[in-house]
């Protein structure tokens, strides 16, 4: 909401702008699969997509990216899939122009895009990258961190030292929208996670102007403990249930009985 | 002229349905008592909790559930507790939609001074800063003048500011203001109460559209 | 730990630091009371104390600091108790030289003590108050937040614009013991917190050199859920069965039926 | 001279009673086979968890719960989960007291290069640059020299840094070494390795004490 109009020569003509979609999508959280939870995303955007590796990557949303055919996007995401699965997806069908990640590793598509220049890579360091995201989430500008001090990646950026420590200062990250995966949901948009799927969701939860959360299973709001809610739901402005969560396994690693 | 609970009442008209709402201590903790039956609102206080019911029946009070005035609450359907950094960067991140407070002062380009007043015992401005420096949509419910029958609306704020620029609309018993780039902006008059009565309580530019309706709530 | 030798002249006689008082305390997070829980705590020292008016503080730390009598503290504290009651028991034994806090109302003796000078008093909005903790915590030496921008409390701050707003530089505090209260906790130091009890005493985990949190109840660990915990252990120190929760209300508000 | 077990197994007896320990991928990995049954670590993987358990069972794998490098593990009592701005919350904040993780190259001073060789895929530092630039006592495990038989503890590093001055401990095939304001500072030999031989190994300035002990595991 920002101030739209002015004062006329007869004082009047003032009008306060309110975004008509905004105070809709407020009213009911709840939106019925993928489609009507992506309405808006465009070609251009930049997108936060929570995962560690495929463990919590919002499978339904990258589906319906693939499908939306969306291009020359930015994504903020940790990893970048493997060639056939999360992210991989939507490199296989160079819709992303620029990868904002700590670590690419286990993509072939990735690395051939990567080394013939069609793809653009900004590696963060992992907790930094967290932090910026929580940083969008709080509205926080900019903060400090160690991390990349005295390597390539604090060039170009600001340095200064607190308590005889040098630290490096980075920015909140700005994101159209933000795709997080939960296991428990209700209608308030209050989310649980599950074990390490947690990962990237929550600090992506309320860091891009609009959030959407797919949850494996979605309840009545009072259905979940207030008391063991991980993300409040005014963090999420649109929520569905997931279909057919594949959960694939990246290095299936077991012991002998 | 509006008593506290009209103003209250006239502010209510103001919350829309999905809004989260944050209400600061005095009259706009009353303004939860009017809002419609029809719309879902979820009121956050910055101690940590989203989705705040009425005040417990007696009996069923709760010491480790309470608000930011320190009252003992319930919750509703949907409610999360969460901490205060975490409710910080609720208010910081501009997740509330709509942040009602009061003020001793009120400048017409927005400022807003409410935590303060030399000489006297200062008792802190707790999350009263972080709400205005952050909230995109503040309303201010007070009175249009002090004890002694001066404008509480400035052309500038005698007392330390509590946050600048901020303040979007004002309600008073007297009259609905907009801070606008040219000053107040007298939307409403209250029942009973003529332009030219709010001319003479307003201190500051006051700008008068060729029609002021009365009230509606 | 940190280098405490150097290399002599035929190289020998290199020594790391260690403390073994720091070692000793990792390896048993348990303490049988307040009185084992607050070794160490001294005159002059900064203490962090977690709970929003009465709600949430620690009541048996409190006590032991009134037994010991140390003085000269400066305590991190969102408020400062009631005059019979929270930190108000240190105020009346004049144990407390600064207070840094958001809001002191409903206490005479504090009144007292600031309109005379014998106590310093430093107020920060909550806002700011909670993420200084967090930041502390989270190895963030500084943060740039809106809050108090072109206001008195940003006097002798730096102040600096992103994206077109301004904004003022605070930086994380530094204290020698935070105390906290939650309602469960296990024997690895995991805290689970009740309703709004929760507040400050997250955010003031492991902010401090040594975080002591004191229970209502004290259980195994493994006995609560991995899902479920607010604080991981590994910010907690110390940890103790806290006696005689009072849980004062302040404002005993009811509705009738 | 050590074999990657031998190393993980030297680094091992580093492992105190009560530690969180973060453990990188590669030869760290290891050491948590090979530390005291008798003393209580917990492991933090910095993709959400503490507390980490062996590799599960067969046919017991979830994949909701898995490591830094991504394969399937348990947890053991006592555990937690938690988001990645909590996890390197514990990391920049200086609560994992030991961290373990392998290198390219390490220099005198103790800048760690690990992560980067031009002309080559990168495929990212992970939490790498994080651990470095806030652990305060890093353990370094890595073999003495590259493949081509060039020493890995050099003067300065020839690759792109991961983080400056801030391996404490470095420990080879050959060697246990510190880093010291001299350079590296010769602690331990590996079984049938002489101080001669480690010179040999070393390119970076090397400090050697009178009497430099076998290692013992």
């Amino acid at each position: 909401m920002t101030w739209k109009g002015s004062i006329s020569d007869t004082g009047d003509f003032v009008t306060w702008g309110e975004d008509p979609k905004r105070l809709a999508d407020m009213i009911r959280k709840t939106v019925a699969n993928a489609k009507e939870a992506l309405e808006g995303v465009a070609d251009g955007m930049t997108l936060m997509l929570g995962g560690f590796g495929l463990c919590g990557i919002p499978e339904n949303a990258i589906a319906e990216l693939v499908r939306l055919g969306v291009t020359d996007l930015t994504c903020i995401s940790n990893n970048a899939g493997v060639d056939d699965f999360g992210l991989g997806l939507l490199l296989q069908k160079k819709q992303i122009r620029k990868m904002i990640s700590s670590y690419v590793g286990e993509n072939d598509e990735f690395e051939r895009q990567m080394l013939s220049g069609e793809l653009e890579v900004e590696l963060t360091p992992q907790g930094t990258l967290a932090e910026k995201c929580r940083a969008a989430q709080a509205g926080i500008p900019a903060f400090y961190t160690p991390a990349g001090y005295g390597t390539e990646v604090a060039q170009g950026k600001e340095t200064r030292e607190f308590n005889g420590k040098m630290y490096v200062m980075e920015e909140a990250y700005k994101a159209d929208f933000a795709f997080v995966k939960a296991w428990k949901g209700d209608e308030a948009g209050n989310l649980v996670f599950k074990g390490t799927a947690r990962n990237f969701n929550p600090c992506m939860c309320g860091a891009a102007k609009i959030t959407v959360a797919e949850v494996e299973e979605l309840v009545p709001a009072g259905s979940l403990d207030p008391n063991q809610i991980h993300i409040p739901g005014i963090f999420v402005r649109r929520i569905f249930k997931g279909m057919r969560y594949e959960k694939r396994i990246e290095q299936r690693t077991v012991r002998q009985r | 002229m509006l008593d506290k609970n009209g103003i209250a009442r006239r502010i209510a008209r103001e919350v829309r349905d999905g809004y989260y709402v944050n209400l600061g201590i005095g009259i706009p903790t009353l303004v939860a008592n009017f809002v419609r039956d029809d719309i879902q609102v979820e009121f956050q206080s910055e101690n940590g909790v989203l989705g705040m019911g009425p005040f417990p029946y007696e009996g069923e009070e709760d010491p480790d559930l309470i608000n930011a005035g320190k009252q003992t609450i319930t919750t509703l359907p949907g409610a999360s507790f969460f901490d205060s950094a975490t409710s910080f960067a609720m208010i910081r991140g501009q997740h509330v939609d709509l942040t009602i407070l009061g003020a001793m002062e009120v400048a017409e380009n927005g400022d807003i001074a409410n935590w303060k007043i030399p000489g006297k015992m200062v008792k802190g401005m707790g999350g009263a800063m972080d709400l205005v420096a952050s909230a995109e949509n503040i309303i201010v419910a007070m009175m249009h003048t002090n004890k002694a029958g001066e404008s509480k609306l400035l052309n500038k704020c005698s007392l330390p500011l509590t946050g600048v620029a901020c303040v979007r609309k004002i309600v008073t018993n007297m009259a609905v203001l907009e801070v606008s780039p040219d000053g107040f902006l007298l939307r409403e008059r209250a029942p009973g109460v003529t332009v030219e009565d709010i001319k003479k309580a307003t201190e500051g530019r006051l700008v008068v559209p060729s029609d002021v309706p009365e009230m509606q709530f």
